[in-house]
Formats: C-alpha cells, structure tokens, sequence
C-alpha cells in the first residue's frame, strides 16, 4: 500500500466532513460488505453553482481521501461539469493511487452523481 | 517518533542472539553441507544441531524434522504430498474454514485435480466441532489438516482431541502450528500429529525459513524434487544460515516458553479490557480463553480496517487488518466470515499481536490512542447505531466489485 | 593451514557487500514486506529493488521476476507449473540426460503421472543435437527445458538457437540457468527463453534463495499456494534480507562479469594445461572451448573420485567429484555417463571450479598436489594401463549393489 | 560424509599397500563401475599362518581404510580365522563408518575370503 503523501494528507486532514444542514442534494454509494460506503452532501445555489460540499464515509485511506480531494475540487462548479467530474481527475489531483484503490476515486465521483441526481429530483430540495 | 510494533503474528524482529548465529554462518561458514571436504563438514554440524533444537523442542526426533524455505511450503508440502502419496487410498481431505490460505489454496488446488474437501465450519469463537469432524471422516478420507492455532483470531483448537479421533479412524493429521509455535508448548508424542508445520520468522527468526515435522513411517511425496538434501525428501542446498537462526530461536522460544507467554497474556488482557471498557460498538473476535496469548482481534462497528491502520501508523503503532499476506485485498477476511461477521463488520477489524518486547506503557499509548482514532473514524462514516445500513439492501449495489 | 577452495560451482562464500546489504535487513527491516504501516512499506522497498536489479541482469521487466527458495524450486515449479497448467493440451515434455537432478527427478515424478518425457542424449562434449531436438518435438509438447550451462562439466548449450527452434514451433521453452547466472551474459529478450532459473549462492550472495524469471503471458500453476506474495504466484513471507543480498549479488555479478570471467578463463586454462601436461591417462570432460569460465572437469583413469578429494582436502584443497548434491550417493554421475564414460571411468572424476577470489599461486599449488596425490593413489590401484579391468565383466560380479 | 580419525588415519597412511612378490593367496572382488575394486594378496605359511598380507585398492577413502585395516588384522591370524572375519569388526576396527559406505568393509571381508579361497585351489601355490 503505498499512498502519495497527498493522499496521506488528505487521510490525515481531510477537508469538508461531515453533514451539511442545508445540503439540497445528497448521494450515497457503495455498500459495507464491499467495505466502502460514501455519502456526498451538495449545496447547490439557483445558478446550479456548487456553494458547498461535504462528504461521510466508511472506507479505506483512499476512499477518505478521494472523498476529500472530490469534494474539494467541486466546490465553484457547477452542477454540469461536477457531473462530469472523471476519477481519473481525482487520481491526478492525488497524486495517484494504487491499483487496487482505484475504485474508490470511482465511488467518489458516483456520489457526486447520485447527488447532483438527487438535486435534480428535488428529492432534498 | 518512538514505534510500538504489535503485528508479531505477521512476523517479529529477529532476536540479538539468532542474528549473531545466522551472521556468523553467512559470514564464515559458506560451505555446503552436502559437501565432503572440510568446510562442507563444519557447516554440516551447524544444520545437524538446528535439527536437533528445532525436534527437542516439540519433542520430536531428529529424522523427522526437514527443514523447507517457509512455513507456506511446509504447508503445500503436508498436503500435497500427502494427497498425492494416497491418491489410488482415497480422495478426500478435511480441513476447516479458518486455515491460513496456505492451506485453503492448496486444498482448492487439489479440487480441482479431483480431490474432494470438506471445510469444517466453526462456531462464533473458532472453535470447530468434534461431532462436526467425527461425522466428516469417511472411507476415502486420507488426510486431517486442521490448524494449531488460527492467526487472525488466536484461537486455539483441541489439538489432542482431534489427533485421538484422527488417529482412531487410521487417517493421517497434519496442524499447521506456524502460530502456535513458540506461544503454546507442542509435543507431537503427546498429540497424535502425524505432521506439523512451523516457521522462522514467527519467533523472532529469520524470514523464509520453515520447517516440517513428519512422524517416522508416514510416507509423503516431495513437493521440490532433486538433490539428496533433507534425507532426499526436500531438494535444494540448504539455506545453512537460515537453518541455524531457526535452530537457535526454536530453543531460545522454548526456554523461555512459560514467562514469555505470561508476559504476553498479562498484556494481552490488560489491552483488550482496556478497549472494551473505553470504546463502545467493540467486539473482542475469537474464544475468550482458549487463544494466543499475545492475540488481540476486534472489530469496530462503523468504520472499516484500513483506515484504522494508517491513522495508527500515524500514531507509531503497527497493527493489522485480517492477516499481513491479504492485505492487499479487497475481501473481508474468511476467517471472520466463518465466526458469523457480516462482511460489513468484519471490513471494521484490527489485529494487534504483543511480542516480548511490547511493554505496558506501549499498550496504555494504544489503548489511549485507538480511543481517539475510532471516535474521529467513526464522525467521519456514514452508518451509525442509528442509521445501521442494511447489508443485503447495499450488496446489490455494489456494482464496483 | 592455507586453504584453496575449488568448488564454486557447489556454492560461493558470501560477498562482502552482499553480506552488508544482508545483514541490514536482518537487523534492522524486520517489517513484513505485506504490511501497510512503515515498517512494511519501508522493506518493501528493498524488495523491489532486488527484483530491479534481477530484472537488470538478465534483461527482464521487474514483473516477470518471482522470488523462490532455492534454484531447485524454481526448476521444479516451472516444470511442474507448467506440465500443470498444459496438461489439457498434451503431456510431452522435453529435456536431456543431463541437467540437475532437480529437473530430472521432477521430470520422472511427471512421468509417473502419466507424463511422456523425451530425455535428449549429448556427444561426447556434453552438447545436445538441434536435429535430436527438432526430431523430439511432437504435436503435444508442452514444455523443453535444457540447461544453459551443465554443473559438471561445464558445458554451454546452444541456447539461442534452441529458443528459435523452440518458439517456432510454439512450445514453451525453460533453462535451468543456475550455473550460468553471473559467469555468461544472459539476455532473455534475445535468447527467446520463456521461463529461466537461477540461485543465489552460485553468486556469492546466500543459500535458500533462487529465482524464477517467467515471460509476461506465460500461464503457469503455482507450486506454493497461499497468500498473495509475488503477485499472487508463489506463497509464504518474503525472505527479505535474502531477496535483497540476490540482488546485490546479482547486481555485482553483471557489473563485474567481463573481468571476472576473463580473469576465471585464464586460471581455468591453466589449471587444464597444467593437469594434462604433467599428468598421464587424464581426460578433460565437457567441450574444450564452449564452457564455463571457471569450470575445469577431469577423469583420472585407474582412481576413484572419492579417495583424490579426501586427499585434496587434507592438502588444504576443497573440490568435488560429480555434483555436490550427489556426494552421498554411490552412483556415478549421470552426466560422464551421458558423455559417454564407462562407469569405472565416471567414478575417477573430479571438478574444480574456480572462483573471483582464486589466483594464479592457487592453480600452481593445485596442480604440483594433484601430481602427487594421483601418482600415490594410481600405485594403490589393482588397475593400471597394463591391466585394465574390462567393465562388463566386473559388472557381473557387483553384487554389492 | 563423517569419517572417525582412524578411518582417515587408514587412508592418509595405509598398512601394507601393494604387491606381495611371494603371495601365494590372491583374491579380488568388486567392479570398477561399481566404484571399487578390492585386490588382496596373502602370504600363507604351511601351518596355515598368514604371515604377511597387503592390498591394492580402486576406491573411496572407507575402502581404502577398510583394506588397510582388515590386511593389518588378519597378520599372524590362521586361515581358519581370517575366513571368518566379519565386515563388522573391520567396521569396528576403524571406529565406524557411514551408512553407506559400510560395503566397504564387506568387500575388504570378501577378498580375504576370495585370497584364502585361491590359496586352498593351489591356484597361485
Ligand atoms: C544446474 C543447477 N540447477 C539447479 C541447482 C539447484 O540450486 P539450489 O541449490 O539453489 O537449489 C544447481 C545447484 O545446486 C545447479 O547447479
Ligand atoms: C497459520 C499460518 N500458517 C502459515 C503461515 C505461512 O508462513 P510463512 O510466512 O513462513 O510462509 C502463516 C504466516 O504467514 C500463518 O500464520
């Protein structure tokens, strides 16, 4: 298992935990048998602009960091290009991950998905 | 940062006095045993007095101990060459859910050449069944393999009781005691093993170094074919210095056997009452009493293995997750499957193996520091003892895996 | 006293570097290469690096290089692996009559079970015929493996032009390269070998540690199921000091090869020369110019083997008579036989291999001992030039065996 | 291979190598492809006395040792006497010898009977 010591930062402090109260889109992925689960908070404004993000999760070094770096990277965009958002682009942003941790960047960028899904649902709204 | 290594199952530090034998041998003794003329001869000597330490203390004789290159070979070679040996006898084998995959693999391996295997469940402590085992034993039943010891979870298996059956019914029993070895004092006499299993690197040896005790009269092919090495039951020139390391910490381990497993089993208790009363959502894994003394093995509710781990690493603690060789795998371990975890809870596990080195001081900076690490792991997770998640709803969509 | 030591093709004293990088590990990378936390990520590293500098010297990718515990097991898991793995597609399996016996004896277990084996007999020189080989290849072989340089007579095969015969007709080709690692250049991407052994402690780097290089693609069985070390293709805990000092050794071997080899052809020549010169019924085994550099093989007509090493050692001379695995055995060596030696002949042999540390003093001293001792043993015989013993009436009376 | 210092006494300075001029009891066993060859030579008084005895040896060290040993214990024994000589007190003699190198004193027990036996057909008388 050999992190970048961007992933290690990200473990260590990882930014934008937890719930945001006045999220209006949330998104789950993942489930424990597989031993990852990540939950995505959104605030997204009128303009369909990011405000805010913050994530839960239940996994590994690299899943808490590739929650922490996706949803940092979010923040200011809006909800079509957060959509779009690639795991390879949270790898990048990493600085890599190991081979069998690759998956968890995918979680992160799916959790992104069902949420701006959920927003768009107006499910939270 | 001062570390507090408590993964001595995964392996342990090499000890002062097993480093001096083993350089002393690489550093003087580069003859090969197999050779007549003198530097062959004096080598020879240090390989035939590590034989002699490794069979006293298990209480074997010195024709029936041959050493191999890791505990893993041992295993592949108890069972292979075992089954192999008695094919035309029988095809069936019986081990148990819980073995290190050493033995799982290899057992998988000979189904599909036509070997039949029944792994033995285990109850929620590790323990399998005596019943469970008299009723598996069938005619064509040629081999027992059922482990010392388990190495995730410390439980300690009935050893004698099983050789009794096992013997009873005329079939041959092998235990891995790779874990067992050092922690519990072994006596093939006494215990009906007809083959038994060991490494180096285990009790404070070197690493890729093992050995196999087979009970005089037990025949079995070889698994390393070739030169007349090990009384032409193991091929390849002896890994000299590695032999007399493992001698050397086979008698060292026995000596010392008692007070270090008393050290290790105040430690041991001393952690685990400490985690239980401090941290809630814990369960201690394996049997309360009937385990290693040196094995800690819970699970946390919520949070999942690895992340436990770095943020220890962090701290200066090394611990594990499931067991070192799996690691690198994304499945929960078998073994706490088969005590009845959900695979969720048991993604939550951690392992801590005391040594002859951990102190109390390490063990009161762990528990102080694990108080930490799961409160903060568990604000980060999604699922709670509120909002417990269903497995069998997410298994669905685990699409990833 | 002083003592020479001629035998470097049983095994080499370690290298001093080899022997610093070695005890390093021990010391003070205790961790398990598996484990996340830094003590096992930190030997890791040291791992990897072996495997690089493995990789390096043969000219492989560091992924097609898989650490085992010997050269034997390497021979044996890529001839069983691969038998294995192919036997849907046939089970034919080429070889000759004189590789180690850790092909050979692996090779007659296969037959055993139901395996063909074709055991390509050499000339005189101990080399095999590419038209034997082409004639030998059927529809359902599977698998040749021929050694790239024979222990006892030093001979080198035509490696190369085996591998395009091998390839062309899409059967898998392994060399047992155990004795040409380190004083042969070897390059896999040009010779066109699939899967090729080697040993440390031919290197001087330690015993207990061999190698397997196996070509991307190739699909192979393991020989030691478990956990998921080396990729998932051979089990049990990394012997990390080993693995690093066969890399250093390994390193060193190739940096240092031209000059060594040089310097090992010039004392290997000499040594012949001096023998034949000085010494009457003498014959050089193996081919005059396509051998090892260090490998000098000799049969003493009228002389057994055993009785010139005894006196050998007593002068202070460490040599060997056939392979060192062998010495215990009273057979003569496959190998003279298969060059075509009558056994009387075969038992007088004696090899002397020499070695980076061995001078030009060391040969002269050999050579004025070796005068003597075969004079004195040769005046002990009942046989002599003027009434040699014919064989096959002996052989009559051998009853003893 | 572990051989007792009288083994290697034996075969650094053997007892009575080579040939008796004036044997009258010669006998040899054993095949070069076997690896040894045993060749004893007796001198054979009238009364039945072996006066003198000596070898000549194609073999290892324990055959050599074993020749040595054995032409040394049966000087001044009869022929009655030396017949009889077990491989066992050869093995003795020499304070033992490996597992598989106790044919070496079978064979040296041998050609004392095979030379007694050529001394009684008057064959070398
Ligand atoms: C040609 C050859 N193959 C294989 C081996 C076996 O190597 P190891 O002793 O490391 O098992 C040897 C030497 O013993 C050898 O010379
Ligand atoms: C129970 C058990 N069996 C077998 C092994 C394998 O031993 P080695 O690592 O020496 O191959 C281990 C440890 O890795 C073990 O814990």
């Amino acid at each position: 298992m050999d992190y970048t010591d961007k992933v290690m930062e990200n473990f260590q402090n990882p930014k934008h935990v937890g719930e945001l109260s006045d999220a209006n889109g949330v998104g789950q992925v993942g489930s424990p048998a597989c031993g990852d689960i990540m939950k995505i908070f959104l605030k997204i404004d009128d303009d369909g602009i990011i405000q805010d993000a913050s994530f839960k999760t239940f996994g590994c070094g690299a899943a808490i960091a590739s929650s922490s770096m996706a949803t940092d990277m979010i923040i200011g965009m809006n909800i079509e290009e957060a959509a779009k958002l690639k795991n390879s682009e949270v790898v990048e942003a990493l600085g890599g991950l190991p081979n069998e941790k690759i998956h968890c960047s995918v979680l992160a960028a799916e959790a992104i998905q069902a949420a701006i899904d959920d927003y768009k649902k107006g499910a939270t709204a | 940062m001062k570390r507090i290594y408590l993964d001595h199952a995964a392996t342990t530090p090499i000890d002062p006095q097993v480093y001096e034998v083993m350089t002393k041998i690489l550093a003087e003794e580069y003859g090969n045993p197999s050779s007549i003329y003198s530097e062959g001869r004096s080598v020879k000597k240090y390989v035939e007095t590590a034989r002699e330490q490794i069979a006293k203390a298990i209480n074997a004789d010195i024709r029936e101990i041959y050493f191999t290159g890791s505990g893993s070979e041992a295993d592949n070679w108890a069972i292979k060459g075992i089954a192999m040996k008695n094919r035309a006898k029988g095809k069936h084998i019986i081990t148990t859910q819980i073995e290190h995959h050493a033995i799982l693999h290899t057992c998988e391996y000979l189904e599909k050449d036509g070997f039949e295997v029944t792994y033995l469940p285990v109850d929620e402590f590790g323990l399998i069944s005596l019943d469970d085992l008299k009723a598996a034993i069938r005619k064509d039943t040629i081999l027992v393999s059922i482990m010392f010891a388990n190495n995730e979870i410390g439980t300690i298996e009935p050893i004698k009781e099983i050789g009794e059956i096992v013997k009873e019914k005329g079939v041959i029993f092998h235990t891995d005691a790779v874990q067992a070895f050092g922690n519990v004092p072994i006596d093939v006499k006494d215990l009906n093993v007809d083959l038994l299993s060991i490494s180096a690197h285990k009790i404070y040896g070197p690493k890729g170094m093992g050995a196999l005790f087979i009970r005089k009269g037990v025949l079995i092919d070889n698994l390393i074919h070739g030169g007349a090495q090990e009384r032409k039951k193991r091929a390849g020139t002896e890994n000299t210095a590695g032999i007399a390391a493992f001698g050397k910490a086979a008698e060292l381990a026995v000596i010392n056997l008692e007070e270090n497993s008393k050290h290790l089993q105040t430690l041991r208790d001393m952690l685990i009452e400490g985690v239980m009363a401090k941290i809630p959502q814990v369960r201690l894994n394996g049997h309360p009493t009937k385990r290693l003394p040196g094995n800690v093995s819970f699970c946390f509710d919520y949070i999942e293995g690895e992340s436990i781990l770095l943020s220890l690493d962090l701290a200066g603690i090394a611990a594990s997750s499931g067991s070192a060789c799996t690691s690198g795998s994304l499945d929960p371990s078998h073994v706490l499957l088969a005590i009845g975890l959900p695979a969720g809870v048991a993604h939550g596990s951690l392992r801590l193996t005391i040594g002859k080195h951990t102190s109390q001081e390490d063990i009161e900076y762990v528990i102080e520091q694990l108080v930490v690490i799961i409160e903060r792991l568990r604000k980060m997770s999604p699922i709670d003892v509120n909002c417990p998640i269903d497995d069998a709803v997410f298994e669905d969509a685990g699409h990833h895996h």
